[in-house]
């Protein structure tokens, strides 16, 4: 199945051979403590040498699109919190931003600004997540992943102060948010990012980008060559770190991206290396989208008063909408035909789709790298699975 | 070290031909290499009683430390499936030859045992305690050639090993 | 130190000692009476220093990564920051149930946590403790006996994992032989420039040879090859117990707990019992070696007994381990290999180069004493930076381009 | 050189350890069963139902118009409506059971329900030993006073209160409005009539004459 031929060395050969000595097949299991979820990775050994890997998941999934089909559209909003439990508010967006393309709904400036600051707040929270597991993953006892954890949970309390609840925060709706963001959350919002956000990001810095064991472990490993990222439609830091110029937030211009002035960091390597700086390097940028965002905010509605979200019955018809989640390209196709229920409504999980090329990666790599691999892909279980 | 008595000396003696004769019969292959790796700790039990510290502690560490660990990687990697060991062992003509060679082994076993001349009584052992430093000041003296020989070889050996682990198969991109 | 200038507490120990030793009548029976103390005393100081390691490892961790470490044991209502830990550890260990794997080798699957215990508490027996308490004190050749102990421990590693018959065990004890036999070589280099200068094996004439009236300056470590031995010490003493940036026997996230997976109950504790007992003997070689054992760092403070000085820097080097765990991530394990075999054993070997050079310019003055610092230090510092540029070629902090 | 990142990794852990003993900044742990978090007013766990007055049952807002089991995603709300004595509808829930090992906390009936009778609550320990009864609540449960309410949403509840102050404010108006318009027409009908009446009265006077 893998894209590319296999890379010259990794002896692919019969699992059972008197004369080289058996391969070790070795089940990472569902069960694995740096699996990120329930996700099993069937390994082949030559010693420490993998030989072939055979990803298996589907362990939690859920049914969520068939879900979907029989509930109104308002009703499955929630449901988009648990796709990628880290990062619930840009699920939110892109199911509403697909319903507001299908069904024509308008959403006004404030809404839009607010939006831009929420799900760039969210990014900075899934990219600090990761980091902390990446490394955790890489052996230290806990240690960046506390002080991650430490920010996160900064970040959680407001977003709970906000939204009613940390992690399903079910706060957008058609046409706007649920309710209006008071400017004294802004404020806060915009303290805590100047001040200790901005001293987490130099302490991690500091801690790991000069480290030399961090080096030696991440550089040159699980190196994804560019043509076969775009071949199997990866997207998101991990395109971006094989060198490709593909940020959705640029290329589609959606909502009003085209207002801030960000920059979009490349890797020249493809390693995972590359995948950690991208993600470091990608929160310095949310946060400055995030400054600028509140500094020139509108007042007005924050809900398009004319929207109707409770008993919505889009007209027949079928679009597909998509924004720049932090794991990559999240979108919805949603197909209608005039009723309350949604006729077809199919998520496109970019967590699924990075985690194609796995087995591409770690050919030739050894066991302890598979690890730093998965975790450098960024994969939560629920968006792979639904 | 004090000297012992004559008993310690026997209860070494069954202990350590106890556990080499277990050894040999036992099943289990990793188990026969483990108790092997035991005989050696009491064949250094010997040199403590003669109070040679230095040979006694060396023995432990080269043997028990490297040695046993190079036996339990050739039984682990060559581990056959439990394949009859009739079959292995070929043609009777083998047996006849094993036989053969065992009692060259024994003959010449006996005869260096009757030549050498044993020091008299076994109880008093009042010759003068060694201390490493006479072992050294012996080795710099009067056995530096074969001292730095053997240094030489050593290093040979280890470098060699190095080199030839760090030259990773070319293939190997 | 003359005699008389000590403090009653330095011989405090002995004297209790030979009182009790006097009570029994035969004398081989006294012999026996006083190497039974010795034993006891080692095992309550060492025993409750484990027990004590383990909860300040677990506050010490918690503190590094800005948490309570544990807090809630409770003996009649007292909660003293959670210092009752290891007493709730111990029960736990010793009332959980104890499974063995059905295909396991039942008698290695035993043996190998007692013999980890044992191998690990030989090396106790030789450490100069305090001026007159060392429990094997003439025996002449204590380092080669200590390295000799713990040699051994690779044996019980490989009847831990070999017997558990689980694919993650066997990888992990194929994992831990290799470190094990490949990071005592450094371990035996670095230790011979201390025995060169101190002209004698026995590690009590290695302290006294860091004593004298410079105090601390006297001690191996404020040398160059002695701090450069002394780095290299704590490296290898960090893989020689598994310890952080080499725990890959048993690297949670990659092979789950390796050679431990398949225990539970009292021999899992007897591991880690193992494996504490073995970094604790190991610190106390590195402080005997390098630190200047049990001498005071300076004479006015003599009168505070030895083995307290002793202690005090044990629990030191101890808290360094910890402070390793808490920060450094796992090497993989070529790169371990490679660091061992490339970079610690060949700058171990020049280190043998400079304390000879160091020994024989020993009576050069004034002026010369300064080129004999410069030439000491060079002959460490160029080799290290030559030798660590070769290691990490092609690795560094990348700059990146933005679209 | 070799070894400086790590070293530089050393000094920003030993700066956690040393700034977690005297910076609240760093060591945020919250000892739980003694020490409790605030909770933020927006915090949104399982609903509860409002009543006003005294007695819980009587004094609930809830019209059981069912549009919350409508829009509830997981379908966790049961409710069947009052009946008087013939049969006829009544405005009141006689059985309102929400299963919260069913209900995600999502809020959206606190959303859409008009009679602002469904809230969400901030009583977070629902742990019961029962998974079935245990976590089925039924009305009873449920029903919690406006002063809770008030306690738990400041903000929010005096909010809701105007609103439906105002709102009962302008029933009454339109109720006035509408009993003056009904007076106004049954004059004007009276007067209507009264005319009529008159005019019949004219007609039978000029046939006379």
């Amino acid at each position: 199945m893998s894209l590319s031929e296999p890379i010259p060395g990794s002896t692919i050969r019969a699992v059972h051979d008197d004369f080289h000595g058996d391969l070790l097949e070795v089940s990472m299991g569902p069960h694995h403590p740096s699996t990120h979820g329930v996700f099993r990775m069937i390994v082949t050994l030559d010693g420490e040498v993998v030989v072939k890997l055979k990803p298996v998941f589907g362990y939690l999934h859920r049914n969520h699109e068939k879900l979907a089909e029989n509930n109104a559209y308002l009703a499955s909003i929630p449901y988009t919190d648990r796709l990628d439990y880290l990062c619930s508010l840009t699920n939110n967006w892109a199911y509403v931003h697909a319903v507001e393309k299908l069904s024509g709904i308008e959403v006004p400036e404030r809404a839009e600004y607010l939006r831009v600051i929420l799900g760039e707040l969210t990014r900075l929270i899934n990219h600090c997540c990761l980091v902390g597991f990446l490394l955790n993953d890489l052996g230290t006892s806990f240690t960046p992943l506390l002080y991650s954890l430490r920010e996160r949970e900064r970040m959680l309390d407001m977003i709970e102060a906000l939204t009613g609840s940390r992690m399903m925060c079910n706060f957008m709706r058609f046409g706007g948010l649920r309710t209006d963001v008071s400017s004294e959350w802004l404020a806060q919002l915009k303290t805590y990012l100047d001040t200790t956000f901005a001293r987490y990001l130099d302490e991690q810095d500091a801690l790991l980008t000069g480290n030399e064991i961090l080096l030696a472990r991440t550089q040159g490993v699980g190196v994804l060559k560019s043509d076969l990222a775009i071949n199997a439609g990866i997207t998101g830091p991990m395109l971006r770190a094989s060198g490709i110029n593909y940020d959705i937030r640029k290329v589609d211009k959606y909502s009003i991206y085209d207002r801030f002035d960000f920059r979009v960091p490349l890797g020249d390597h493809s390693d995972t290396y590359d995948r950690y700086m991208m993600r470091m390097l990608e929160m310095h940028e949310s946060v400055k989208i995030i400054q600028q965002a509140i500094k020139d905010i509108p007042e007005g509605p924050f809900i398009d008063p004319k929207a109707k979200n409770r008993g919505l019955r889009p007209k027949a018809g079928e679009a597909y909408a998509r924004i720049e989640g932090p794991k990559g390209e999240i979108g919805f196709h949603l197909i209608s035909d005039g009723t309350g229920n949604p006729y077809r409504y199919r998520v496109r999980p970019p967590s699924l789709i990075n985690l194609t090329v796995l087995e591409d990666m770690c050919l030739g790599q050894t066991l302890a790298d598979t690890v730093i691999i998965l975790g450098s892909v960024d994969i939560v279980l629920g968006e792979v699975d639904r | 070290m004090t000297t012992f008595p004559i008993i310690t000396l026997l209860i070494i003696a069954v202990i350590t031909l106890g556990i080499t004769a277990v050894a040999l019969f036992l099943k289990n292959i990793i188990h026969c290499s483990i108790l092997l790796a035991v005989s050696w700790v009491g064949i250094a039990a010997f040199y403590l009683w003669a109070g040679a510290e230095f040979v006694a502690f060396a023995q432990v560490l080269v043997y028990v430390g490297a040695v046993s660990m190079v036996v339990l990687f050739a039984v682990l990697l060559t581990q056959r499936k439990q394949l009859d060991l009739e079959k292995l062992t070929g043609t009777v003509g083998f047996r006849e030859l094993g036989k053969l060679a065992a009692a060259m082994v024994a003959t010449v076993l006996v005869i260096a045992i009757a030549t050498t001349p044993l020091t008299g009584s076994f109880d008093a052992i009042n010759e003068p305690v060694i201390t490493v430093r006479d072992i050294g000041i012996q080795l710099r003296d009067n056995h530096i050639g074969a001292l730095l020989i053997v240094g030489v070889l050593l290093t040979v050996a280890l470098l060699g090993a190095v080199v030839v682990a760090s030259a990773e198969p070319k293939t190997e991109e | 130190m003359s005699a008389s200038s000590e403090s009653i507490l330095e011989a405090f120990p002995l004297t209790i000692r030979d009182w009790l030793a006097s009570v029994v009548p035969l004398d081989w029976l006294q012999w026996l009476i006083l190497s039974l103390i010795g034993i006891v005393a080692i095992l309550t100081v060492f025993g409750l220093t484990f027990a004590f390691t383990t909860v300040t490892e677990r506050k010490l961790l918690g503190r590094f990564q800005n948490r309570l470490g544990p807090n809630r044991v409770r003996i009649f209502g007292i909660r003293v920051f959670g210092f009752f830990q290891p007493f709730a550890d111990a029960v736990k260990a010793l009332t959980k149930e104890d499974i063995v794997p059905a295909a396991a080798d039942k008698v290695l699957h035993f043996l190998a946590p007692c013999a980890m215990v044992a191998f690990s508490l030989l090396g106790f027996a030789v450490l100069p403790f305090g001026k007159h308490l060392s429990l094997l004190s003439n025996i002449d050749a204590a380092l080669l006996y200590f390295f000799a102990a713990g040699a051994a421990s690779e044996l019980a590693i490989f009847m831990a994992g070999w017997s558990s018959n689980n694919k993650f065990s066997l990888i992990s004890s194929m994992r831990a032989l290799a470190q094990l036999i490949s990071y005592e070589l450094p371990l035996l280099l670095v230790a011979v420039p201390a025995v060169l200068m101190a002209g004698s094996l026995s590690l009590t004439g290695i302290v006294v040879n860091q004593g004298g009236d410079l105090g601390i300056l006297n001690w191996n470590v404020f040398t160059p090859w002695g701090f450069a031995g002394f780095i290299i010490f704590f490296i290898a003493a960090l893989a020689e117990c598994n310890r952080c940036p080499f725990d890959l026997p048993e690297g949670e996230s990659e092979i789950i707990a390796g050679y431990l997976t398949e225990y539970s109950g009292f021999k899992y504790a007897l591991f880690f019992m193992g494996e504490y007992f073995g970094m604790m003997s190991l610190s106390g070689l590195g402080v005997t070696l390098f630190l200047g054992g049990w001498q005071a760092p300076c004479a006015a403070l003599a009168f505070i007994p030895s083995y307290l000085w002793f202690y005090a820097k044990l629990i030191v080097m101890i808290l360094c381990f910890i402070w390793m765990r808490a920060t450094l991530l796992r090497l993989r394990m070529d790169q371990l290999m490679r660091l061992s075999w490339k970079f610690l054993v060949p700058l171990a070997l020049v280190n043998l180069g400079t304390v000879t050079f160091w020994k024989y310019t020993a009576d050069w003055e004034g002026g010369m004493l300064v080129a004999r610092w410069l030439i000491a230090i060079a002959l460490v510092i160029l080799p290290f930076i030559s030798l660590g540029k070769v290691l990490s070629s092609g690795l560094g902090p990348r700059k990146y381009r933005y679209a | 050189m070799l070894g400086t990142g790590i070293l530089k990794g050393l000094y920003i852990t030993a700066k956690n350890l040393v700034g977690s003993y005297y910076s609240s900044e760093r060591l945020t742990t919250i000892q739980y069963p003694e020490q409790r978090a605030q909770l933020p007013e927006n915090y949104r766990n399982f609903p509860f139902l409002v009543y006003d007055g005294e007695d819980a049952i009587d004094g609930l807002r809830c019209t059981a118009c069912k549009m919350c089991e409508k829009e509830c995603p997981p379908q966790c709300i049961y409710i069947i409506p009052e009946r008087d004595e013939k049969g006829k509808l009544q405005k009141k829930p006689k059985v309102f059971d929400i299963d919260i090992s069913v209900c995600m906390g999502c809020g959206i009936c606190a959303e859409v329900c008009p009679f602002e009778s469904i809230k969400m609550d901030h009583h977070f320990e629902v742990a019961q030993r029962n998974r079935f009864a245990g976590l089925l609540l039924h009305r009873e449960q449920l029903a919690k006073s406006n002063k809770y309410y008030h306690s738990i949403r400041p903000k929010e509840a005096t909010a809701v209160d105007e609103s439906l102050a105002e709102e009962k404010r302008k029933a009454e108006e339109k109720a006035k409005a509408a009993a003056a318009a009904k007076e106004a027409a049954a004059k004007a009908a009276a007067a209507k009539a009264a005319d009529a009446a008159k005019a019949k009265t004219d007609d039978l006077e000029e046939k006379k004459n």
